[in-house]
């Protein structure tokens, strides 16, 4: 006789992360009829940044949004970019296979992380329209390649189902997506909205937009500098977890524990690598594929316990104060502007990240501008951008580190009321490995050295705008008490005089005197 | 009467007085000018740190601590300068003999050189100063605020420039102290004492039920919070016509204060209390005894009754056996009641019962000197 | 004066009218009883709805709507028992010619059988509802609100109770009305017309500059909103004496209200307003014209005074040309001013220029018909 | 020369959904000291219900939490079942390998659903504490096995470190965790009150719950009645999409359009098969696998126009309103309790639902209750407890369409001021398939048709409460107004006399006739 559970066990198999995801797609941000158009917005306009920016060259990018006539919920989005372009052979693993990609192994950062994104906005398009995505595209070897890629959810593969060559001389990507069941909206979760805050936070970035009724906004870049290329960069101690360390030793080649801890650590010399294997009492010519579960906890205990320089900055970049200040004086046109980025911290897991943070003030800085008409929200008050490696947040505003960090800000002791101050405040969030809550990407998991970091940020822009509102307020003071001497002495001996009934003293020496003794008084 | 004369003369002479200060004051600044030296006026601090209850008159009054108005900072310039436009208006008013109001002062102000005052708050505080600065009451200076004093009724009558006026022979409504009681004469008092009530409704059951004949009294209806012509009469029916005065209020936090405020005086008008503060005049009002012994219909104190009455507590005026186990008995209670509570027994009872109990409680008391 | 002696008469008999009608609805609930019919009472409704301005009479009147008061209605029993407390309390009352206020009243009931109100406010809903029943004034049925009446100076001399009064004799503040002023007889009366002012500040001001000899007339301080007694004396003197009635108010749509409430009553007292109602008495206060002759100081319309205005403009009482141009021009200026912004042009600028140019303008209108 | 292109994808590679969310734990709730501790409970309980149920025992669940000593955030999670145990070669997959199970692949509600509960427990245990999770398991066939089950994250594989074999006559599945940087509290958000909202959810669940301290807490079954055994269930026609279409016909063994039709939707028969077909222009002979995307998209819209029965319920496993009621009951010990389950409907993707509200009011309903030493908030007001398939849903309020549509409710329509009120309120979806907002599974998407119907229980289950609170004030007001003319007629007789100045009537006839009428008058 069969046991229940041989019965029962009869049905257990395995499944491809493709079908997870089909089924799954409001994880992805594929949820609602504005939110999956943006979405596909986003995962473009981020591979493209992010593609441009490790060939090299700034980056120039193209979006075209497209409506089928008569048909109000089908569109065909199109992004293109002026990047590297892809080989042929790449394509159908790059477009249609999930957990694939060059980003996702190595601690760099880019806006993208997880080789989910582009597959994701060809599976979404994939199922709502049935059509394929094409991708053209061109290394720059003359060959222009047109492809069409569609996804086998079962097998987690791309397929290409049409291909055409064509020569020229013509370099980079372009990506167009056929996709039904979305909206078109220029409300602030819409494409205008998020493209105009990709502008602020990428003063770099040139990007022509064509909405789908033919309107053609182009946000020129504010710089022609190309922001230099993150590069991979080795886990640092602090806050690494036993289990990281094991899975380092176990893909090292280092053959004993203190080259291993020096060659796959940052900011770990020799001497220091003997330091903590004495510390932890694990022997320094041990092979690290041999090290146990509890010696990789003395040892991460040990690096406690040393003196360590700061993890490096190398892999990481932020947008940098000055991009940040022109990004917001461009777009918002304040009276007031001040960014700051915070020195390297890590969070758990040794990954270290960046806060930067701007504060706008006057213009059209804050939710009540003449953007109303654009983003169609009656609001007034504080306006907060949030961003994570330049790329804009813009649903799950609650949830997120950043609005968490900005609310527990008493804002009056700023000088501020939340509720109607022409504000604008931006934070940004740089890391190889940004902790989202969500593989939407849309909100940071609150960390608490990622949210006191934000927190301090946001408190040291707001220290500025608050020295900027005094400032204000004391020259107005001084213009206002100017001439009140000139003005109230005379009335005094007129009336004193009538008081007394004798004739009027002569005011001017008294007026001459004071003037002068009252601005000593002021000076010191 | 001849003490009373003494002092008619002496009230008429207030207003001399206060021309003679102006004048002074004026000659002063137009010295400090010519020898090039800011003018200065020194006024008493009126804030509440300096504000101190003395013991010995029974009243606050200001403590030693002045302030310093010159025309020599960029700061008090301009109010310099309208303290001396509002010292030459009043200068004005007491050389015609006339009154005006606060309000028509502040707008009158409209046509100054110093320009209008920005409200009515910021030319009070001025007068505030003039008074401080010199000990005169604003009534002195010509200026009287716009509300008339309580009514009167009983056995007086007086002399209101020339017009002879008998308190029982002025209607129902009896007879109105104006702003202007400094200038009143006291011809002929037949009452012997003061019963003055806060309520206008206790104060016609007094008058109707011919209370001031059977006390012997001149009845006041103080519509409440004594007016500051109610206070001055009060003080002068108690010094000139040496009539003792009793106070009859509702027994609840504000009773107790309006009834304070005759006695003692209050914190903001400390720079003058020495000619509004009554310190002989006898609370006999409602109090939680009463409440307790007339089982009066209640209501419950509030939060901000509670409040006020542990602020009371604290309060120097407030700090004798009397007051202390009536306020604790109060909280106690939680009830307070009105004067017109007593009606539950019938209109006449507070007249024919109540009243004659507490006035033999009290007098006997005085009487024991106690 | 005969017409008055007769007018005296009919005052007089109010109070035996009102006792007649409590003992005749007494007597028509004991024969309900008898016949096992639950007594009723028919009392016109005071809602909203059933107010309506009466064209003829140019006042507020209640419409022809009634409500029924069973004692036989498990929502209304309590208070029909209520009513009949309160009706046989008034009827002592008068018997006994005493007055009581509301207030005293309101505890009076502590001691009833059917127990004490909820508050005041129930017991004033029971007194209104037998005001409206008969037709009567509260003051008619002994009861009296807690306030005195306005202050009165001229030429006339009343009766209170064979106590004869001078209005020129009564002091500087004048005599006071009291609540019980139907009681009261006009003895003679020298003055042409009565000018009643809204402040105060303004009545002492008049009385200072001799207003009253100057213009022939009577000055009445109103106190701001003018109280029954008030209105009822106003009323008395246009009709009794044939005085015209000129209101003096603020510029500003409180003044208004104050000056069209005296004129052609309130909508709230519907019921009664035959006997309070002066529509023959004419504004005679700061216009939005004064505003702009004058350049008076003045203050900036708030949001609540714009709404009231919107009001006043949609308002039966202010459907007249000069009304409605007057609060159309005050909303276009923005602007509203006091009476005693005059004082910009000196104390006595109001009684010199303004007043005489003022009544002249009214009362050749007035001659001539308009 | 290489291009760009070929330097920069030298790096592109795949990676294992292990690996994936070993980095993104957050995403399956692991962040938080607090949550990650309950979110262990949560996987376990949950699957040990579901695989009782499955195996048709009532379930009976142990749940023990122990500390180590002087480690105050080091546990050992013990959570065993009397389901049909697991054979071994099962083992390594189900508690090792992601993504693959017995649920994923079949639309069946169970609480589990992705096939990554169970593994992401064992590899969050295994990530912070490096141990093994240990297994012990039978299926009653008189061996009794103990096996150390690890991850290989690289390569998404479970590996038994240890294996034991005892004989015993024992059924069912004990799983022990070890786990560190978690923390233990009885907090709103801790294991103690995810246990007691799964007792009011499951009535025919018996809760044994040792806490860190070594508290014993027995939650009683309330019936004994099994819930019927869940069954797989074919699609619904309606709001199904082409790709769905699709891809069912890919897999279909049916040889032609009308016969795949009705074999693999539910509520199709032939008759409507054909006429879908004809509708849609659609030869009824054609073979599935043949079928292009406008075909299918006409399909789709040719089932909006045809009449079919509702989608069937036979898949789906409400609790009933009565045992929601019980359950509530035992609990709360209410004054008045409501509960109702809605028809089934379906949502996009034709996946049925149901919806199933219920509400408790006074006694310990509501936030303010005996409970608050329990949960430790001060706060006041009304309780929402959200439920999926009865399993309780903690974390993740805000974005969840059950607190959107029971806040879109106007609560004083019903009698009811929110902030103040003793009352809580259930909600628990019930589905094959639930619309999760992310992995972590603690709140639900804002599908409109899935928030429309929530929105509607949760105001009828209102109304009758409402219906409640007038009859209460009713019976109240009945009470106070008794006797009233028994006091006060008396009054008005001897006052009447008084006035008219006559003897005093017999009252007796009239308030006997009074007393009879006005009675009359209020019952009709």
């Amino acid at each position: 006789m069969k046991t229940m559970a041989e019965e029962l066990f009869k049905e257990f198999r395995e499944h491809s992360v493709s079908e997870f995801f089909r089924k799954n797609a409001a994880m992805l941000g594929y949820t609602g009829k504005i939110r999956s158009l943006t979405t596909i917005i986003h995962e473009g306009v981020t591979n493209a940044i992010d593609a441009a920016e490790e060939t090299g060259v700034l980056p120039k990018i193209v979006v075209i949004i497209k409506r089928f006539d008569e048909e109000p919920e089908h569109f065909r989005v199109i992004i293109e970019d002026n990047a590297s372009g892809i080989p042929e052979e790449f394509i159908p693993n790059v477009f249609g296979k999930m957990l694939a990609g060059t980003k996702l192994h190595r601690y760099m950062q880019s806006r993208g992380q997880q080789g989910i994104g582009v597959s994701g906005s060809v599976m979404f398009g994939q199922i709502t329209s049935g059509k394929p995505a094409t991708v053209i595209t061109s290394t720059g070897n003359g060959d222009i390649i047109r492809a069409d890629v569609m996804i086998d959810v079962d097998r987690n593969e791309g397929k290409i189902t049409n291909v055409e060559k064509h020569k020229g001389k013509w370099r980079g990507t372009r990506v167009e997506v056929e996709v039904k069941d979305v909206t078109y909206m220029r409300s602030r979760y819409g494409p205008f909205n998020y493209l105009r805050m990709t502008a602020i936070a990428n003063p770099h970035v040139h990007i022509t937009f064509v909405e789908p009724d033919g309107t053609l906004t182009i946000l020129e870049s504010a710089t022609d500098k190309v922001p230099e290329r993150p590069k991979p960069m080795p886990l640092h101690p602090w806050g690494i977890m036993s289990d990281d360390l094991l899975i380092l030793a176990k893909h090292t080649k280092s053959r004993n524990v203190v080259s291993f801890l020096s060659a796959e650590l940052s900011r770990v010399s020799k001497r220091k690598a003997e330091e903590v294997c004495k510390l932890a009492s694990v022997p320094p010519k041990k092979k690290p594929s041999e090290l146990t579960w509890e010696e990789a906890e003395r040892i991460v205990s040990a690096f406690k316990q040393v003196k360590l320089y700061a993890p490096p900055t190398s892999g990481l970049r932020p947008i940098g104060a000055a991009d940040i200040e022109s990004g917001m004086r461009q777009i918002l046109n304040p009276e007031f502007v001040y960014a700051i980025n915070r020195p390297p911290k890590v969070y758990r897991g040794g990954l270290p990240f960046i806060v930067e943070a701007g504060i706008a003030y006057g213009g059209s800085a804050g939710k009540t501008t003449d953007r109303k008409n654009e983003n169609e929200e009656g609001e007034a008050g504080m306006e907060l951008i949030r961003f994570a490696n330049r790329a804009p947040l813009i649903f799950d505003q609650g949830g997120c580190a950043i609005t968490t960090a900005m609310r527990n800000i008493d804002w009056r002791r700023y000088g501020v009321d939340p509720a109607a101050a022409q504000l604008t405040l931006f934070v940004n969030v740089a890391s190889a490995y940004v902790p989202y809550t969500s593989a939407g990407k849309q909100s940071i998991a609150d960390e608490p050295e990622v949210l006191d970091e934000i927190r301090t940020a946001i408190m040291e822009v707001a220290r500025e705008l608050r020295k900027f509102l005094y400032r204000k307020i004391k020259i107005k003071e001084r213009q206002e008490r100017a001439g009140v001497f000139e003005q109230h002495l005379p009335i005094i001996a007129k009336k004193a005089a009538s008081l007394a009934n004798v004739k009027e003293p002569d005011i001017k020496p008294l007026l001459k005197k004071v003037s002068g003794v009252d601005n000593a008084e002021e000076e010191s | 009467m001849p003490k009373k004369k003494v002092k008619m003369a002496r009230e008429r002479g207030h207003r001399q007085k206060a021309s003679r200060k102006l004048t002074e004051m004026g000659q002063d600044v137009v010295n400090d000018i010519k020898n090039v030296c800011p003018p200065k006026l020194k006024i008493p601090s009126r804030s509440t740190s300096n504000i101190i209850y003395d013991e010995v008159h029974r009243y606050f009054v200001l403590g030693p601590r002045w302030g310093v108005r010159s025309a020599g900072s960029m700061k008090q310039v301009k109010k310099f300068a309208q303290l001396l436009c509002t010292a030459d208006f009043a200068k004005e008013l007491i050389k015609q003999g006339k009154f005006a109001t606060l309000r028509e002062m502040y707008y009158t102000a409209e046509g100054w050189e110093v320009g209008p005052f920005y409200d009515q708050g910021e030319s009070d505080g001025i007068i505030e100063d003039l008074e401080a600065a010199f000990g005169l009451k604003r009534e002195d200076l010509g200026l009287t605020p716009e509300e008339d004093g309580a009514a009167v009724y009983g056995k007086l009558v007086v002399n209101e420039d020339g017009v002879v006026i008998d308190a029982t022979k002025a209607g129902r409504a009896g007879y109105t102290i104006p702003p202007t009681i400094d200038d009143v004469e006291f011809l002929k008092c037949k009452a012997k004492r003061v019963i003055a009530v806060e309520t206008m409704g206790m104060y016609h059951r007094l008058v109707q039920e011919q209370a001031w004949k059977k006390f012997d009294s001149l009845i006041v209806g103080l519509k409440g919070q004594a007016a500051r012509a109610t206070r001055r009469f009060l003080k002068r029916a108690n010094e000139e016509l040496g009539l003792p005065v009793y106070l009859n209020c509702d027994g609840d936090p504000f009773g107790f204060h309006i009834a304070m405020v005759i006695i003692s005086g209050s914190a903001k008008l400390a720079y003058i209390n020495h000619e509004l503060a009554v310190p002989d005049a006898k609370y006999l009002g409602v109090t939680a005894s009463d409440i307790v012994n007339y089982k009066l219909p209640t209501d419950k104190l509030r939060e901000l009754d509670i409040a006020r009455l542990k602020q009371l507590q604290k309060d120097p005026r407030y700090n004798t056996k009397f007051w202390q186990s009536e306020i604790k008995k109060m909280l106690e209670l939680g009830r307070k009641a009105e004067q017109q509570a007593f009606a539950k027994y019938g209109l006449a009872y507070v007249v024919k019962e109540y009243m004659p109990a507490k006035l033999k409680e009290v007098e006997e008391q005085e009487f024991l000197g106690r």
